[in-house]
């Protein structure tokens, strides 16, 4: 496809309170975007998360971020230990960045 | 006899409307305001009608009855563990849960000795708040001695407990209450924080009525012990803090809100508690218990008994 | 002469904000925790003032004028489908819209018998909760009779009309009122459900003037047809409404509530059940005329007339 | 790319009202997780749906799922005859589960 | 001596959770109500009290206070640009802020004189509803002059500036409030908009205090120069407000009350209309300076120095 | 896979000010789907953007598109210019619909 960019698209969900943690090791990975989604739910290996619940205070974020492949690489292996810790999941998968705007990635 | 108050019935129609599958919902912003309000409010209170007394004469006591108050989950251990056969996490867990206190059960208290024109020492409400360190504490010791697994992230866990939301808004409420009250200001704020006590309560309790209803399922599933539990243990709790109430010279409303506190169980704060320091406890088994069970046991019948109790040990002073 | 109250200025301001397209925005939590006070603090007054009537007297009147309510939508159905030439899911959708009621239009018309200080009868709420059920059966029945697809989803209608926030929180408040004033236990309450009703409503009616200018495009783009069925239609209920009321004996407050209550026309619940009974139906038109049009109508214009026609009917009794 | 699995990831969009039954069906295919967003609108066959319109209380969810190549197809011959009645969409693409947290697929 | 009231212990609180990392949070949906509510009720209130006035003979005082009020930025603006140094996005938006005002330190100073039963004009409200305008524009022309870049958005700023949400209500409750006022049918919505506002303004200001902490850290990087800036500038103006406040014959209280408005600086109107009109000035600097250093000096240190100023110009008339 | 049609999808992150331009945009270009999602935050070239800061009001959205590829050319050349007033990101991937829902691409 014309004026796009071959990229890397990753799909993290984790708990909200290792949120901080993630952000802190993207930055060293010297990421330059990523998009937050809170207040998310669903199930996994430590069952429902409901954040609706008020009273089990269960949140889960989906961090989605596009960078190249070289740093692709460098943010796979930072991320797997960490990962082990936070649970959750990360997807990665192929994408286009369609130019245009100012990159941020 | 004891009549029971217009403001419980909202607990009833929640209980309800989860029951017919009503779509009636209370938006999570509210229930998190209403109590955010609700603590401010009892500190408030407290606050101010401790401006009465001499602040040092009361600390031993009220320091006394919290430390007192580690003797409920050391109790309820051993009966959930071996009787109960629940994990030591799960039985820990459980005993912080029930260690600790429900600021709304304690309200309707209030709102008990309030109709029927009861004095109460200010004071209480200092207890409460600070009957939640002993409690969670204990109950974290208690399901993580000698077990395997992580650490116990104390350090984590003690500042949660101190800095948590229930904690610290209590606390704020009784120190601006009582400056309020010593500087004899309380005026324009007591529009909001007493006028409007039961009215935010009503509310909240019909909150806590849809949320008991949807936890009584995941209850009724762990049998009929947890149910005898979570109905006898805060019977016994509440008669030994009607007791303590009597031997320390408090009133007889004073006696009876020990009572409650004692008998009542946490379901805000010692689950944020238990999240951090005993991970491997389910939540739903001692949320169930305290919300499904032992928090409308407490606000329909415990209430009055615990009155009743007072009531007696007074009796025998005269 | 009647003036103008300013709790409905609010509204004026809801309106301008839309027209002027302020930033002006009403949190979604905001808008449904009023809505829920709402409902509840006028089945509670209702229900504290009907703890003076012998509730067996009050039922057979009651019931009459609530199946009677029936005829609302049977009279809208034909000029809406027959002139209007709106299909028969629009037209049957509508007629529910109308025959249903809308508690903030009863809500101003207390508030104007309250600045008036004229009485009314507290069962009327009874009556405004109970008239939801013959109005969404009766416009159902109209929209499907006949009509080729889907069934009918009756067992799924009739538990969201029965179990829908609106009817079950109307009814709580008309229980939980009835028993405190029974008991003579409205006082702690009192100051949330009552005294702050109109100041709660004041802020409701600035989020429906807000609604409602998002649906006046909506609506202008109907035609005339619609616009003056949402002005003649309600006048002609009303007037109907106030004649039952001086039939039935009702005071003259009562009559005019009455008219209110047959003139009103819903946009929360009835919009709620007819997307579950008749989900082929356009909510843009049912919702616009109602609320865009009939809704201020009423509010402004409406009221002060129907407090005249009962007034008149009055007249002739003597 | 290193340290991750062959996977395949599902998008599916449906009306909150069917994420009940979206959740049934998942559990009967043995779906061991997913991700669900909720309070989210869009442009469909039904026209506009718009989760902060108070009167007409329409909302959509997200349902984000990753998993293994032979439950992805289980899952489509499940869903497809749902989500004829649900509306909606479901998008199905390839991605990586990077390995690390507990196993949730 | 000036006693700190109960209501900012509230602000003190705030802070305090912030600084100890309590998990104490409000939900944004309350924080956004009780912002609605506090605009509404000083509005409100305002209006009641221009009841009483000849409105005519207030507007061209209220007038000239209003465009005296473009000086303040028109002074800051050197001093953040060849003293502080900063860019010229950057000085234009804070001269913005600081020119512009505070609703919640203006309820902070009206609380106070009411602590001391002193009057003040109710038009003040009016003055400093408008007050936004001269400061907004005049930032806005000081940042964007002879600056190349996009060409300044004129249009949707004046839109963004007349319609924003806080300009609007205040106007909007001062016009309901004036009506309630002349008709005398202010009853039932006072229980709202006067009784609550104290309590209402102890949420916000716990909330403000939280929001405060979380600014602290950018304002300190900035250095000292912000620091003072963030005290002596409204130290300035505020004398020069109770200098003008003397000058034009108003009451202790009002003279206090304009010297509350000169030296308060926006934190919710001007950084809306920043964002549109110097999109590349940095909000964390001018947010910061406005709320971390400024609100909180102006509400514990200046309200009560205000009062003495406006004290001493009037001692100068005798 | 079976019962599936090759299509393209967009992922596009905003802030919500564009919102009205960028659903503009997509109905010009003849687009009869999309899903939205609001309260979204993120770091991209502009900084931090925060949705739960009451004070600076900002906020993303993330706009989740399926078409076909005809179409997602049209779209990809109609967006270009306008993302680069806009800022933000959009993403384009290969995926698969799964039939039986009404069509809505
Ligand atoms: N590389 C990226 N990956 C994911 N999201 C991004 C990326 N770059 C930008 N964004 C999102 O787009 C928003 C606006 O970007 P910008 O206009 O560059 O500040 C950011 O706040 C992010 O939510
Ligand atoms: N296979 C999966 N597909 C989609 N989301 C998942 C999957 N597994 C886990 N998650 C998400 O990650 C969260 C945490 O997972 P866990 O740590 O395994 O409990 C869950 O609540 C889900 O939101
Ligand atoms: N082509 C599409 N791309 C993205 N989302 C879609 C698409 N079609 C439908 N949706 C989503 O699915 C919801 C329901 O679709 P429908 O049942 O077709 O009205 C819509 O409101 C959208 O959120
Ligand atoms: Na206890
Ligand atoms: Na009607
Ligand atoms: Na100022």
């Amino acid at each position: 496809m014309n004026n796009t960019i071959v990229m890397k698209r990753f799909e993290i969900v984790i708990g909200i309170e290792q949120l901080e943690q993630l952000m802190d090791l993207l930055d060293e990975c010297g990421v330059r975007g990523y998009t937050v989604i809170k207040n998310v739910g669903g199930l996994g290996s430590r069952g429902v998360r409901d954040p609706d619940d008020v009273l089990t205070e269960e949140e889960n974020v989906m961090v989605v971020l596009a960078c190249k492949e070289e740093q692709a690489q460098k943010v796979v292996n930072e991320l797997r230990p960490a990962l082990k810790g936070f649970g959750g999941m990360c997807l990665v998968s192929d994408c286009l960045w369609l130019e245009g705007p100012a990159a941020s990635y | 006899m004891a009549t029971i108050q217009p403001v419980v019935l909202f607990f009833v129609f929640g209980v309800l409307a989860g029951v017919i599958k009503s779509d009636l919902k209370i938006p999570e912003a509210l229930y998190k305001s209403l109590s955010l309000f609700l603590l401010i409010a009892i500190g408030f209170k407290g606050g101010v009608s401790m401006a009465k007394y001499e602040i040092m004469e009361v600390l031993p006591i009220a320091g006394s009855m919290v430390v007192l108050a580690a003797l409920i989950p050391l109790t309820a251990y051993p009966i959930l563990r071996f009787i109960g056969r629940f994990t030591q996490a799960d039985a820990g867990a459980i005993s912080a849960h029930y260690g600790s206190v429900s600021a709304v059960t304690f309200a309707v208290g209030v709102a008990f000795l309030a109709a029927k024109d009861e004095y109460s020492e200010g004071y209480m409400v200092l207890i409460m708040a600070l009957m939640e360190i002993p409690a969670l504490v204990t109950g974290t010791i208690l399901a993580r001695a000698g077990a395997s697994g992580e650490k116990t992230q104390w350090g984590k866990l003690m500042h949660e407990i101190l800095t948590g939301t229930s904690l610290y808004l209590l606390v704020a409420g009784v120190i601006i209450g009582y400056y309020a009250g010593v500087m004899d200001m309380v005026a324009p704020l007591d529009k909001m924080f007493m006028d409007l006590f039961m009215g935010v309560l009503a509310f909240f309790l019909l909150e806590m009525g849809l949320l008991a209803s949807s936890r009584l399922k995941a209850v009724m599933s762990k049998g009929v012990f947890l149910i005898a539990f979570g109905i006898l243990f805060p019977l016994t709790a509440g008669l030994f803090g009607a007791y303590l109430g009597w031997i320390f010279g408090l009133s007889e409303g004073g006696s009876m809100l020990l009572a409650v506190l004692y008998a009542s169980c946490s379901y805000i704060a010692a689950p944020a508690a238990m999240r951090i320091a005993v991970p491997d406890a389910d939540p739903a088994i001692s949320i169930g218990a305290s919300l499904g069970i032992t928090f409308p046991f407490n606000i329909f019948i415990g209430v009055p008994i615990y009155w009743e109790m007072a009531h007696w040990f007074h009796g025998i002073a005269v």
